[in-house]
């Protein structure tokens, strides 16, 4: 299965994305889910960008809590909302919003 | 060309899911898609009409209008709208309202669906 | 004759927001889904309740008596009516020290014959693998 | 006796948090305590008239209007109102409309405060 | 300061109820906040009931979650509505909702 | 002649829920309450940002252009220029190796005076011990 997952919060309170092993999996961080993609805490960045899976960040929403595009983890693509569209239909069979 | 599906459950005014659904929308009929907007629980809320916009609160009213016109398809769920006391005759012009089997026949010849849950 | 398949996940406990009920009453929905289609397609559910979602299950709930309302419980026996699949991750029941004794299993007092499928995860995996859309609440 | 004002933020039909904040107001007048009732953001849902009792959804049009009867004061947040759609015409009767200022006008005599936020 | 903390999930997303210090703590358990009463996850209760404070859980939200108040862990008083206005009153002077 | 002090604390990010913008919306309004009080009362407010909350206080939101939507940071202006004091916590922006250059600090563009506070977390205990009533969003 080919797999787009959606994270939208940053304090996750579901541990279902580290128990999805799908044959190909993208990683959409989009609302407050964009902050794993560009904050650090003590240092550390998130552990969701030691996933294998395809990362990929939601411009408008980086934008929208003051976090430059340009400054992210070199790992998190940006995309836009037409992007996060052709992910879904061209890359990918399935979504899963967490 | 495909067909999207999409659901939206969550919806906090003010937050930001209803406002992705409709940006998400919006951008899918850019590229030529069908695009099914379902929205139930307090999603709902998207589905009453006279809406004031003010800044400091999400305006959808307009943009689902303009998309509406484009081909967007949106529909309530009757029963989550029913007990808010959003009815027929307060419902949002081009809104349909259906019961939740609306969603599941959407699904039927959807390309993809992305379920916007979450809490 | 076509069937679409969807998978309902549930992964968060009841009653902070509406979602697991609403992926009950969803799910039961595809019992009328046919006036949508045309003859003999059909739309079909499976639910499965994972991590925190496995505390919906939890036997007894007086949701009725305290808030006037249905309680999770109560819609998953009446998926179980509609003959929906219904599985509970056993992993999760097990990190909570949950048993069969203190989750819903069937609807039986109701008529129905169908029970909850305590499963390891790894069935729910095989199952969303053949779901053809996903829904996770 | 004293006075108790809650203010109710978060507030999800199907959640328990509106419930919860009326259920605490009737125990609270019960015990002979005046009560105040803010309703902001989605809380403003308890303030629209004519939602519809089914048992899959929290109805809590009655229990207020009694509570109304026994002192219970209700005012909703007329922009947050006006945002969603929820007018003066449609507005339960007996709630109360202002701004948000009355929600800390209200606490300023208050002996107690429970705001309940979170999400 | 004597307060009283309402705790209403059971996967909190802030920090704060660890690091509010008050010469005097009451912990009210309601909605999904009382699994932390009733739950054990591998073998351990929940790490509020390590706190020092004082510990109740509402009835009402136990039984319709399923959770027989009898069965909750000893630390935890069951009260009810009633019992919850007279702590606001009576035994706390502010109160915080997490 | 009385006063009520609210302290408003504010501990998660903005825009997934409207609260962290309602906080300083409602206490913004503080400036208008003398309408429901006898003369020379008065309710003043004081909002902390704590935890994931001082999120908020990055500088530069560009949520009118994205969402048409006020942005955070100008409601934490439009306090500073109601003369409202406001607190972020220094060890929580150290922990996200935040500076005061990060932050929106200053209302200056618009004539305030007034600047946030960044002070350590036990000021903003002393803060809280000090009001009549919290107000946690």
């Amino acid at each position: 299965m080919k797999l787009a997952v959606f994270v939208s919060d940053y304090r996750m309170t579901v541990d279902t994305l580290e128990r999805l092993k799908p044959e190909k999996m993208g990683i959409i961080l989009v609302q407050n889910g964009v902050y794993h993609a560009s904050v650090k805490e003590k240092g550390k960045t998130s552990s969701i960008l030691d996933s294998s899976a395809d990362l990929f960040a939601l411009k408008e929403d980086l934008e929208t809590r003051g976090i430059d595009p340009a400054s992210i983890d070199s790992k998190v693509k940006v995309v836009t909302f037409g992007d996060v569209v052709d992910l879904i239909f061209n890359d990918y069979e399935k979504t899963a919003w967490l | 060309m495909g067909k999207l599906t999409i659901g939206c459950f969550a919806s906090l005014v003010g937050s930001t899911n209803l406002d992705f659904a409709v940006k998400l929308a919006g951008a899918a009929l850019d590229k030529g898609h069908k695009v099914d907007l379902w929205v139930s629980g307090n999603g709902t809320m998207l589905s009453l009409q006279d809406q004031r916009a003010f800044k400091d609160y999400s305006y959808l009213e307009k943009p689902v209008k303009e998309l509406m016109e484009k081909g967007l398809n949106v529909t309530a769920c009757e029963a989550c709208a029913e007990a808010r006391g959003y009815h027929d005759s307060n419902t949002l012009e081009g809104v349909k309202r259906f019961s939740m089997d609306w969603y599941l026949g959407s699904t039927f010849d959807a390309d993809r669906v992305l379920h916007i849950g979450g809490e | 004759m076509a069937t679409t398949k969807l998978g309902f996940i549930v992964q968060r406990p009841g009653y902070k927001s509406e979602n697991p009920k609403l992926a009950l009453t969803h799910a039961i929905a595809s019992q009328s889904v046919e006036i949508y289609l045309d003859d003999e397609d059909e739309v079909t559910c499976d639910v499965a309740f994972i991590g925190d979602g496995v505390l919906n299950c939890i036997k007894d709930q007086k949701a009725v008596e305290n808030y006037q309302l249905n309680s999770t419980e109560s819609h998953i026996k009446m998926a179980l009516l509609c003959d929906l699949n219904i599985f509970v991750c056993k992993e999760d029941l097990d990190k909570y020290g949950l048993t069969e004794n203190d989750i819903v299993l069937d609807a039986n007092e109701m008529g129905g014959d169908l029970e909850v499928k305590v499963v390891p995860y790894e069935e729910i995996t095989k199952m969303m693998e053949e779901m053809k859309h996903l829904l996770f609440f």
